[in-house]
């Protein structure tokens, strides 16, 4: 185990940083609190590995965290379902602002297959102001690394 | 002196005037004179502490036969002033807090005599003026204990147990005076003094064991506290305050005056044994303070607990001396008597606070609190003020306490006695282990019946007490306060106290200033330059948060996790507060839990309702007490059958017996 | 010890330790997760990464919960004041800070459990569930840990004959041979113990968890955010610096300026920091290692090292 | 010269009795034994380091027996028997841990003493250290009586043995070579005796716990 800490390490040469999301200024710090509001757990498996060490999104200041009072926005994957929309807007109302709301995956940008299912109540852009949307079914963990760069900052 | 009867005389008068006037004036008039009372002998008691001198006085016209004898010298004054401070508090707490059956003729009348006693038994200097004051002390407030009739079968009880044990008490206190005298003493404390020298060191030692077995049992030392957790609780909310932080405290008075004054000290083991006392009365008191749910049980345990700390003071103070290392002694028994008025401020405060809650709640229970600091802030900052300084902030008195009696302990370390490093070993062991446990306590009581939701509709609709009570709550934070943010101002009066009871000259290494400062021996606190700390970076943080983000927080619904339903229920109570720390000590606590889960009808996997209950007892009582009481009943019914009303078996026992006396003699 | 150094200069190197602390803390708490990021293979974020935290927090908005008290905005208040007085009379940089004639080892100690006491509050106020749990489970922890942080505290006191802590570093300067002798080492060992559980780290408990169940000391802050959160981290980081850079000092006091020239408190300054940082490599190592114990298994850690702590006392009787 | 001396023997004879503490604390059979290991070593650093200092070589060769013998090869054989069960764990001891921690300090405390008593009739700087043999004694037979395991009990009956060898070391500068050469093949006996009660008992009873075996069986 020791010997990782001389190895070179297993995640990838970081890519050039896109642009930053304009009126968002979190100098280097994104503190997010997941939100599943009705997956189908794929998008949970690449947010997973974005997190793990091949995509390391920790590098860039990039962390899921416990409570949406430490949070900066919210990371919401999956759509929208009757028995999670009371969560969700109760999960919105107890973030500081200023924050702002990821979308992750197709589902959770416009519904994906989903669209006007039987337990779906709305798609997440009828509720909330999405600030970053990240297509994909499910999006490629780099695709999400860069999404969350542009917010970061870094 | 003259001030002095003359505040024995006002407290007197005070009882008078509580069983004679009518209810409209009985209780105010009484209180009134109460106050001018306290606060008479309050000053005397400073007044012989700053001068250093020893007032006395003699009477037969009070008690026949022996008369009365009183007499005021720094070690009794520090006694007193811990006593006449919290009964000047409990006096102005009465006004507000006495109502139906605390406001009776007789309630009134034997809570001013309590009072009375209280300030006057460290006065006392003679056997028989002592053990008069003593007695009636005992009395007064065992009858106290009755008033309330609302939990009429656990005061009964308590009443019980506290009677029995005092009882038997002072019979011991009595029966060792007595041994001292033997060899023609006279009996006051001055033919004691001179005579106890030529006493032989087994008559010494015998004496010395009869006479801490009472004084131990009063001060509630364990094994010897099992009427404490009982009594404490059940008097009303003031007489509690008094027997807890007053009436202790003389038990332990009573173990420096026989021990070190009048016997000189005796040797080693005796002091080893006191504080091997405190220390298992500390541990034990601290853990079941921990566990309790009733608030004044919890506090009337973690009396238990302090009272052990100081037993460890007096303790390693008297195995110091006796290897001769006089200036540790003085900073333990500096500690010890700092930690009596210290605990006798915080603990009456909380027991005030108790009280106040009882009135405003209608419980006790912790279980059934929470958020009561929005309807009392001032109780609420009291109890705070009060828990801080038992859990030893610094800054707080608790803590100027707790550093001495360290200090005392680690520099009792140099001797070269085993037993004695042994004993300043397992201080320091408990100390550390109370410490930790003494936080989670105070934490909880106030932290669950102060903060948080209401877990009752009592506590929902809590409204803050009457003026007379809150004043008399913070009249007893100022010491906590004063005691912690400049105990240095009392040192002067500390070495005179010490003196007075370890002898020699003026020998406390104790220098003058603010803070404590032990020049001699390397070391310092410096609280009020804390304090001033402490202050100035509270106000920078609350300017940046003032400054940086906008000034007023915006109110939002608890985070719950998203959850819909939120409701007081979720709350931790004080039961599951405590239950990882009982689950870790189960073996000393012995904690007994019943689970009953009702079914519904349709489907045992789903589940009507689920009780849950949690006891913990007083393992020494039921394992140790209890066996021992029903021997003694067995050996009743026995004894029951000896008597069988026939006048020949009796006259064969009084033969028998001459028959044995002649055996045994010749 | 303590004579003849006028208090411009003492205050200034307080002043000096503190900004250390408030700069080095945060850094120590990125270098331990640069370490375990490493060691899992990743880059890893840079150590500077709880700074930029702290500064994004500053800019947010503060929240009460509906039920919270004063006690809420209060406690962090609290919990960063002990810190930076703790700070401020501990010889780190300097043997003598202002007040070090009464930086008795007995403050410190009581001022970090002021701290504690403060956050298990917090925790109690919103009324929540879980901040009820982490208050319960992190005032059990502190009452376990006590004995044996007290215990030790004093071994070291017996062996130097006080309890003031510029004394006990100054002893120990005079005498090295007492830091290779076993009451040492064992008061080391039980000191590193408890400072695992004192700051919260594995296996003791978590510091990244996001399972509100396994929380200890998360659970009690869930509620905070902005600046008061900032503050609330900023004084557990500013506690970890402090316990970590005391055990170093105490038990390696060389490079700690003895006088205040500008030089010396240079050399003070890296060389305290870096033997804060090789102790919190050591701890991050440790965490790697192992595995979060279950609540009810850490009585036994924490009473090894309250044995270690006692053997430590003994030791140091029986060999002095 | 003699400060160094001082300081290393007082640091060997502290980890003989720190290592006895460990075994309590840890539960795997495993780390036990290496726990033990350590403790030989540093029982052979206390011998070769008072060997030295006397001038005894008959103490050296004794200090070299010991670290042969309590720090390699029985270690090793009882490696080899817990290796028959590799998961093997003191699971569920007769005391619990915190509480058997809790009681091994008041052991140590009743070592220092009762020892103290027994030094102080010839203080040297190496008897001083005796309370410490005294302790180690104590701590392992309470390991004797509160494990279940059997490796647990023959660690304990070893920790009795170093512990009067430490004793004796220390108290009057050197055991004779015979003595110490016959207790340490006594402790290697016992173990080979149990390396070959533990395969038996395994292939009749498939355990190996000593509470399971109240009743023989032919």
């Amino acid at each position: 185990m020791f010997r990782a800490l001389w190895r070179r390490p297993l995640t990838e040469p970081s890519s050039e940083r896109r642009a930053t999301v304009t009126g968002v200024n979190l100098r280097g710090s994104l503190q997010l609190r997941h939100v599943d509001v009705g997956s189908c757990n794929g998008c949970e498996v690449e947010v997973t590995s974005a997190l793990a060490p091949h995509y390391d999104a920790g590098r860039f200041g990039i962390r899921l965290v416990a409570s949406p009072r430490h949070a900066d926005g919210l990371l919401v994957t999956g759509v929208v379902t009757h028995n999670m929309e009371g969560p969700l807007r109760q999960t919105l109302a107890a973030l500081p602002r200023p924050s702002v709301i990821v979308a992750c995956g197709d589902c959770a940008v416009n519904g994906g297959i989903f669209v006007g299912a039987q337990g779906v109540s709305a798609t997440l852009d009828q509720i909330v102001e999405v600030d970053v949307s990240i297509p994909g079914c499910p999006p490629h963990p780099r695709d999400i690394v860069a999404a969350l760069r542009t917010l970061g900052g870094r | 002196m003259g001030w002095f009867l003359a505040a024995l005389v006002l407290c007197g008068a005070a009882a008078l005037v509580g069983a004679g006037l009518p209810r409209r004036v009985r209780v105010a008039g009484s209180a009134l004179l109460g106050a001018a009372g306290c606060l008479i002998a309050l000053a005397v008691a400073l007044r012989t502490l700053i001068a250093g001198d020893t007032l006395t006085w003699h009477t037969t016209q009070i008690l026949p036969f022996t008369g009365l004898s009183l007499s005021l010298d720094p070690l009794a004054a520090w006694f007193i002033l811990a006593s006449s401070f919290v009964g000047l508090a409990a006096c102005l707490y009465n006004v507000g807090y006495a109502k139906g059956a605390m406001a009776s003729r007789s309630a009134q009348s034997l809570f001013m005599v309590f009072v009375l006693t209280l300030i006057a038994v460290p006065a006392a200097s003679s056997i028989m003026s002592l053990m008069f004051w003593w007695e009636l002390m005992a009395l007064s407030s065992l009858l106290l204990i009755l008033t309330d009739q609302s939990r009429h079968r656990e005061a009964r009880s308590a009443a019980l147990w506290y009677g029995a044990m005092t009882q038997i008490g002072a019979a011991s206190i009595l029966m060792g005076l007595l041994v001292m005298t033997s060899g023609g003493a006279g009996q006051s404390f001055a033919d004691l003094r001179s005579h106890s020298s030529s006493l032989s060191p087994l008559a010494q030692s015998f004496a010395f064991v009869l006479v801490l077995l009472g004084f131990a049992s009063k001060a509630g030392a364990v094994p010897l506290h099992v009427w404490l957790p009982k009594a404490h609780p059940e008097a009303p909310s003031p007489v509690s305050a008094l027997m807890s932080s007053a009436m202790v405290a003389m038990g332990v008075y009573g173990i420096i005056r026989v021990g070190e004054d009048l016997l000189h000290g005796g040797t080693p083991w005796w002091w080893i044994a006191v504080a091997l006392l405190g220390v298992v009365s500390a541990f034990y008191g601290a853990l079941h303070a921990t566990t309790s749910t009733d608030l004044k049980r919890l506090l009337a345990y973690s009396t238990i607990d302090i009272i052990g700390l100081v037993l460890i003071g007096v303790g390693a103070a008297g195995a110091l001396k006796d290897n001769g290392q006089l200036g540790a002694a003085h900073v333990a028994l500096s500690a010890a008597l700092l930690l009596v008025v210290a605990h006798a401020a915080f603990k009456g405060a909380l027991f005030l606070g108790a009280g106040a809650i009882e009135r405003a709640t209608g419980t006790r229970n912790l279980d059934l609190l929470g958020g009561l600091i929005h309807a009392m802030p001032v109780t609420a900052l009291v109890v705070a003020i009060s828990a801080g300084s038992i859990m030893a902030v610094p800054t707080l008195s608790g803590f100027s306490g707790e550093w001495l009696l360290l200090q005392g302990l680690l520099h009792g370390f140099a001797t070269t006695s085993t037993p004695t490093v042994i004993v300043m070993l397992l201080g320091v062991i408990a100390l550390a282990l109370t410490g930790g446990l003494t936080a989670v306590a105070f934490v909880k009581s106030f932290g669950i019946g102060f903060l948080g939701q209401a877990r009752s509709s009592g506590a929902r609709d809590a409204r803050e007490v009457a003026v007379s009570m809150r004043l008399a709550m913070l009249l007893l934070v100022v010491p906590s306060v004063a005691l912690g943010v400049a105990p240095g101002l009392l040192v002067a009066m500390l070495s005179r106290a010490t003196t007075s009871a370890l002898g020699g000259k003026l020998a406390s290494p104790l220098d003058a200033g603010t803070g404590l400062v032990l020049s001699r021996l390397g070391g310092a606190i410096a609280p009020a330059a804390l304090l001033v700390g402490l202050v100035a970076v509270m106000a920078l943080a609350w300017l940046l948060n003032q400054t940086l983000a906008q000034r007023r927080a915006r109110r939002v619904e608890a985070w719950g996790c998203g959850r819909d339903l939120q409701t007081s229920r979720m709350q931790y109570t004080a039961t599951s507060f405590a239950e990882p720390l009982q689950r870790v000590f189960a073996d000393v606590l012995r904690p007994q839990s019943d689970v009953e889960v009702t079914h519904v009808a349709e489907s045992r996997y789903y589940e009507q309702s689920l009780m849950y209950e949690n006891r913990v007892v007083d393992v020494l009582e039921a394992r140790g007490y209890r066996p021992l009481i029903a021997a003694a009943q067995r050996l009743g019914r026995v004894a029951r059958g000896l008597q069988n009303g026939s006048i020949h078996r009796y006259l064969a026992f009084g033969f028998v017996a001459l028959v044995v006396i002649l055996v045994v003699v010749g | 010890m303590i004579a003849n150094v006028d208090s411009l200069s003492q205050g200034l190197a307080t002043l000096l330790q503190v900004i250390v602390v408030a700069l080095g803390g945060p850094l120590l708490v990125g270098l331990m997760a640069k370490v375990k990021a490493r060691a899992e293979g990743r880059v890893g974020a840079p150590i500077s990464q709880p700074l930029r935290d702290l500064r994004k927090l500053l800019a947010k908005e503060r929240l009460h919960a509906r039920h919270a008290s004063v006690v809420l905005p209060l406690a962090p208040m609290v919990i960063m004041a002990t810190s930076v007085v703790a700070v401020a009379i501990t010889p780190l940089v300097s043997t003598h800070p202002l007040l070090g004639s009464s930086a008795d080892i007995l403050v410190i100690v009581y001022l970090l459990l002021t701290g504690s006491a403060a956050a298990a509050l917090a925790g109690l106020d919103p009324g929540t569930a879980f901040g009820g749990m982490g208050a319960s489970r992190a005032m059990t922890i502190g009452a376990l840990a006590e004995p044996a942080l007290l215990v030790a505290v004093i071994a070291l006191s017996i062996q130097s004959g006080t309890s003031n802590l510029p004394g006990i570093m100054a002893s120990t300067l005079a005498n090295p041979q007492w830091v290779l002798g076993p009451s040492r080492l064992l008061a080391l060992g039980a000191l590193l113990i408890v400072v695992i559980a004192e700051t919260g780290r594995i296996p003791v408990d978590n510091p990244s968890t996001h399972l509100e169940l396994t929380m200890v000391h998360e659970a009690m802050i869930l509620e905070y955010a902005g600046p008061e959160l900032a503050l609330v981290s900023l004084g557990e980081a500013m506690r970890v610096g402090l316990l970590f850079s005391l055990v170093a000092n105490l038990f390696l006091p060389w490079g700690i300026a003895t006088h205040d020239t500008a030089l010396a408190l240079a050399l003070g300054t890296v060389v305290v920091a870096l033997k804060t940082a090789f102790v919190a490599v050591a701890v991050a190592l440790i965490e790697v290692r192992s595995a979060k114990l279950r609540l009810f298994r850490l009585p036994e850690l924490l009473a090894g090292g309250f044995v270690m702590s006692v053997l430590a006392v003994v030791t140091g009787l029986v060999t002095r | 010269m003699t400060s160094t001396y001082i300081a290393t023997l007082e640091l060997a004879a502290g980890a003989v009795l720190l290592s006895a503490v460990m075994t309590l604390w840890r539960r795997g059979v495993r780390s036990i034994v290496s726990m033990l290991s350590l403790q030989g070593v540093a029982l052979a650093a206390v011998a070769m380091v008072l060997g030295r200092h006397e001038h005894e070589n008959a103490l050296l060769v004794t200090g070299v027996l010991v670290l042969v013998v309590k720090g390699l090869v029985v270690p090793t054989l009882l490696r080899r028997v817990s290796r028959l069960d590799p998961r093997s764990r003191e699971s569920r001891p007769l005391v619990n841990v915190p509480a058997s921690l809790v009681f091994a300090a008041a052991l140590i405390v009743l070592a220092y003493v009762v020892g103290t008593r027994i030094t102080a009739l010839s203080p040297t700087s190496a008897t001083h250290l005796a309370p410490l043999g005294l302790a180690t004694v104590l701590v392992g037979y309470f390991m004797l009586v509160t494990r279940r395991r059997a490796v647990s009990k023959i660690v304990g009956l070893i920790l009795v043995d170093n512990g009067i060898a430490l004793v004796t070391f220390l108290l009057t500068s050197g055991v004779p070579l015979i003595v110490e050469l016959g207790s340490s093949l006594d402790v290697l006996l016992v173990v080979v005796v149990l390396q070959f009660l533990m395969v038996s008992m395994r292939r009749h009873s498939d355990t190996d716990r000593l509470t399971e075996m109240k009743a023989l069986h032919d």
